[in-house]
């Protein structure tokens, strides 16, 4: 393992205080790990989202005008504690309340259940989504259901403008929800991550092998392929996404090629090409289009391609402004 | 036989001990089909209890157990946190006015910890998750005192009811935790709280 | 070698593409490979900068309002052509004449000389600057000088800014050359970037070894190192930023943290963290940190650091609006 | 003996067959020092000169090098493309006028695709670049037309000025292009862009 860090069992709290320290608008509470804005509107529903490190610029950096009000973050690929989100939800509080943005793994949803009712019983109002839009894993009854991926970003931006538009819990919540209905996503993995504790790779890919499917944590996907083109991938994850997200010809999405940590710029770029050609060969309209690094896997090589369903509703919020570190709009 | 609170906070310690010396051989277990991440999640969190032990309010049981799950509900990372802590917090309340635990009552609070834990997780027997260690030991515990067995026989026959759940994990699918997004490849190898479950009744009996 | 890509021969062009198919502002002239800005003011100075690909997101990234107006994109590592440089010259003319920003390797100084002067003749008013901030080489009679790296990012932000005020070609050409003697870069590499058209790595490290004063093109540093911590790292690099920049007590500096293509954000906030706390110790204040991938070299692990001297005049230059794909102030 | 335009344009053919035939060889002298591009960046320019070369219009020697130097500045990648492209251009101006090339004629416009080359880079002999091979080529051609030399003979004599040319700069320590970023390690390795000087003078006379 070649990693840029210090001793292991620090770097997420070194990677927090140094996103602080190049952010002038974030503060941090170092005991909980809590990244969190320095002005905090009273009158507008504050918005708290987290889960493991190792995928940033997620979720620290989505904190700040027009997205998140805080960031709680747990170890290297384990959700934050109960307490700490606790604490995120008390130190954030605002007379219109807060909701929990989560992304659906049982640790947790568990974690944020128990601090939303500690939280509760100290009459704090919160309310709490679950982001499932990887469509990797078949959603059934005998399972936790699909967990939440780079899609989580859109409902960061969505709901933001929403609870920066001055709407109450209620309707940013049935927003966020609307949000994550329309919402899927698929990644693939040239290479596995190496977890700085472990030390090795999480799993082994061949020279001429790829991970289908695979999750932001290292999870096996659904299956091991051959590598092949841009353009063979394109197609095979976007057939997937446009039956799962039922986008036909006419409509409008959103378009999120994201890398997943040790991917080059270059090469999202051509795989946007191929997907920007193939949905305009469908004749569906791309409204606005993200193209980088926005939930990563530690130094996983791959990509993940999301894309959201959009209606006038979520046109707008998409496109109000948000000032992060990770996403200007 | 009586638990005074004395007794409690030894086996609590004896237990955190366990649970750190397993640390490596717990996150081995969690490898095969979840993230691996068991046992230093669990070791986190039941570290600090130990390194606090002496400073833990102990007036009473409850107090004393109260604490615990607060230490574990801030320092137990991923999955872990939060069942360990709601079977902390739910066993502080079973033992609510007590200054003394007889077998029944033992066998009730664990009871109200597996409760905890249900609700917290969603979890029921079968979904391969420590439910199905802790269960059927719950259940030992309870039919041992009905008949009128010893503590130290309630105990051992919860251990060989715990083993047994532990062994019986291998051949489920986990539906709940990480290790339910490998579908069928987590089928014959055992649940890793279940057999941490298993691991630790055995060795405090020792 | 694993990358996402389609043949090898259209990668530079596909990414291209796939820029402007992202980014609605920009549009593509496909066979010079120029992306530029839609709307270009013709009462400013015009910024062209460019140079080989494999840097992404510089520099087609950094076209946009407050910065360039064109970059003209080579192949992989190699200098655009004369005639990809004169054609963007020529479409991007305006009545206050072209500032070009050329980073100091031989290959890029001739394309963009003889383009320029193919111009003149066209009776356009070109005038270049040559950014070699990069530490690693020494300066000497005898060799090209030093070679350009990060730091071209601060020129192409702080000119363009002078140019968006409406400055006119000299007064854009004073601030860019005082930008370029103010700022000073040094990096170093975890692992080799592999270039597309060969297939492996252009050099190989051991699992303990990392190269310190790594180009940008996979060109051998200074010396083969051990791997070692984070903090060592930015000691290193620091002492011989700061002698070579003259920063003392009281001054005041923008800093960049860059990945070079491969790098988890993790780890560059870590080393920013790292960065911050040593220039803190010796009270040199930071204006304004950038910590991500600007200037990259492929899927190379690594990063560098880019130290930004700052006065009155390039801090406010450096604060003004800039909205591109991959810098937005 | 005079050199007309048929006869530039069937040499340019044949050079472009030997850049476009030496590709990966020239690829690989420029990757022991340099960032090893330059056969393809040189082959990109050539092989679109040699496609094109019907279409290119050979109603003077001049237009027809003029035509060449513009495909070469527009194909041929990174350093190679100025350089080349200079030279060629300068080659054009030096056949103003002329329908005919005597060896003395060649020779001086040899001398200027040197001067244009030097304008363009800055490099002087001995500073480890094609220069090392052109120039002492030249000086041949020039000397060979004083005492009288015919054209082949004084191409023969610059081919082998060339070859030593190339051989002496593995004692050199590159100063421009690429290569001078790794100082000393260019020692006892030749220049790519001389050995190709050399390579293609030698083919020619084949
Ligand atoms: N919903 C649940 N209910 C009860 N126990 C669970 C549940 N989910 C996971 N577990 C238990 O937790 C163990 C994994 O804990 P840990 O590795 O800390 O969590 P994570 O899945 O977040 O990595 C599993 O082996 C299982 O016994
Ligand atoms: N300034 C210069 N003047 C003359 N020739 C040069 C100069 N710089 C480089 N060269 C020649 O060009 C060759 C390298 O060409 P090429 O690989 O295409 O360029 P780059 O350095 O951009 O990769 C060198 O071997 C050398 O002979
Ligand atoms: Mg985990
Ligand atoms: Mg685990
Ligand atoms: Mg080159
Ligand atoms: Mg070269």
């Amino acid at each position: 393992m070649k990693k840029i860090i210090n001793q292991v069992d620090q770097a997420v709290s070194e990677m927090c205080k140094g996103i602080v320290a190049a952010n002038p608008d974030l503060i941090m509470d170092e005991r909980y790990k809590i990244i969190k804005r320095k002005m905090i509107d009273s009158n507008k529903v504050a918005l708290i989202s987290g889960g493991g490190s190792g995928h940033e610029p997620a979720h620290a950096g989505f904190v700040g005008e027009g997205m998140l009000t805080a960031a709680v973050c747990g170890d290297v690929f384990a959700s934050p504690s109960t307490m700490q989100v606790f604490n995120a939800i008390k130190q954030t509080r605002t007379s219109k309340g807060t909701l929990l943005i989560i992304k659906n793994y049982s640790g947790d949803c568990m974690n944020f259940d128990a601090a939303a009712e500690m939280a509760e019983e100290d009459d704090i109002r919160v309310e709490r989504v679950y982001v499932n839009d990887d469509i990797a894993v078949e959603d059934s009854l005998y399972t936790v259901g699909r967990r939440g991926v780079a899609g989580t970003l859109f409902v960061h931006k969505i709901a933001g403008a929403a609870a920066a538009a001055g709407k109450d819990l209620n309707e940013v919540k049935r927003i966020a929800l609307k949000t994550i209905e329309s919402v899927k996503s698929i990644g693939v993995a040239l290479t596995s991550c190496t977890v700085p504790a472990k030390g090795t790779p999480t799993f082994d890919l061949g020279e001429n092998e790829l991970e289908f499917g695979v999750g932001i944590h290292g999870e096996p996907g659904i299956r091991r392929g051959t590598m092949c083109s841009s353009t063979e991938l394109a197609k095979e994850m976007l057939s997937k996404l446009l039956s799962e997200t039922g986008l036909a010809e006419g409509d409008t999405c959103a378009v999120m090629v994201n890398g997943l940590g040790a991917t080059p710029l270059m090469e999202l770029y051509i795989q946007y090409h191929d997907v920007e050609e193939i949905l305009t060969k469908v004749k569906i309209s791309i409204h606005k289009a993200f193209v980088g690094n926005y939930m990563t896997s530690l130094d996983m090589s791959g990509f993940s391609i999301t894309i959201l369903r959009l209606d006038d509703e979520l046109k707008a919020l998409l496109d109000a402004p948000a000032d992060t570190e990770a996403m200007k709009v | 036989m009586s638990i005074k609170t004395e007794n409690v906070k030894n086996a609590i310690d004896r237990l955190s001990d366990i649970v750190i010396q397993n640390e490596v051989h717990f996150c081995q277990l969690d490898s095969a089909a979840g993230d691996g991440d068991f046992g230093m999640s669990l070791a986190k969190g039941f570290r600090e209890v130990h390194r606090q032990i002496e400073e833990i309010d102990s007036s009473s049981i409850q107090s004393f157990l109260r604490e615990c799950s607060l230490i574990i509900s801030e320092f137990c990372g991923g999955a872990s946190g939060p069942i360990w802590g709601s079977a902390f917090a739910a066993a502080a309340n079973s033992t609510k006015g007590k200054d003394g635990l007889e077998l029944r009552e033992i066998a009730s609070m664990f009871e109200d910890a597996v409760a905890a834990i249900q609700k917290r997780g969603g979890a029921k027997l079968g979904d391969k998750t420590l439910l199905d260690a802790l269960i059927p030991a719950t259940i030992a515990l309870k039919e041992a005192d009905q008949v009128g067995k010893s503590m130290r026989e309630a105990f051992e026959e919860a251990s060989k009811k715990a083993e047994e759940g532990a062994e019986a994990t291998k051949s489920m699918i986990a539906s709940k935790g990480r290790a339910s997004y490998v579908g069928d490849r987590s089928l014959n190898i055992p649940d890793a709280g279940a057999e941490a479950i298993s691991i630790i009744l055995k060795t405090m009996l020792l």
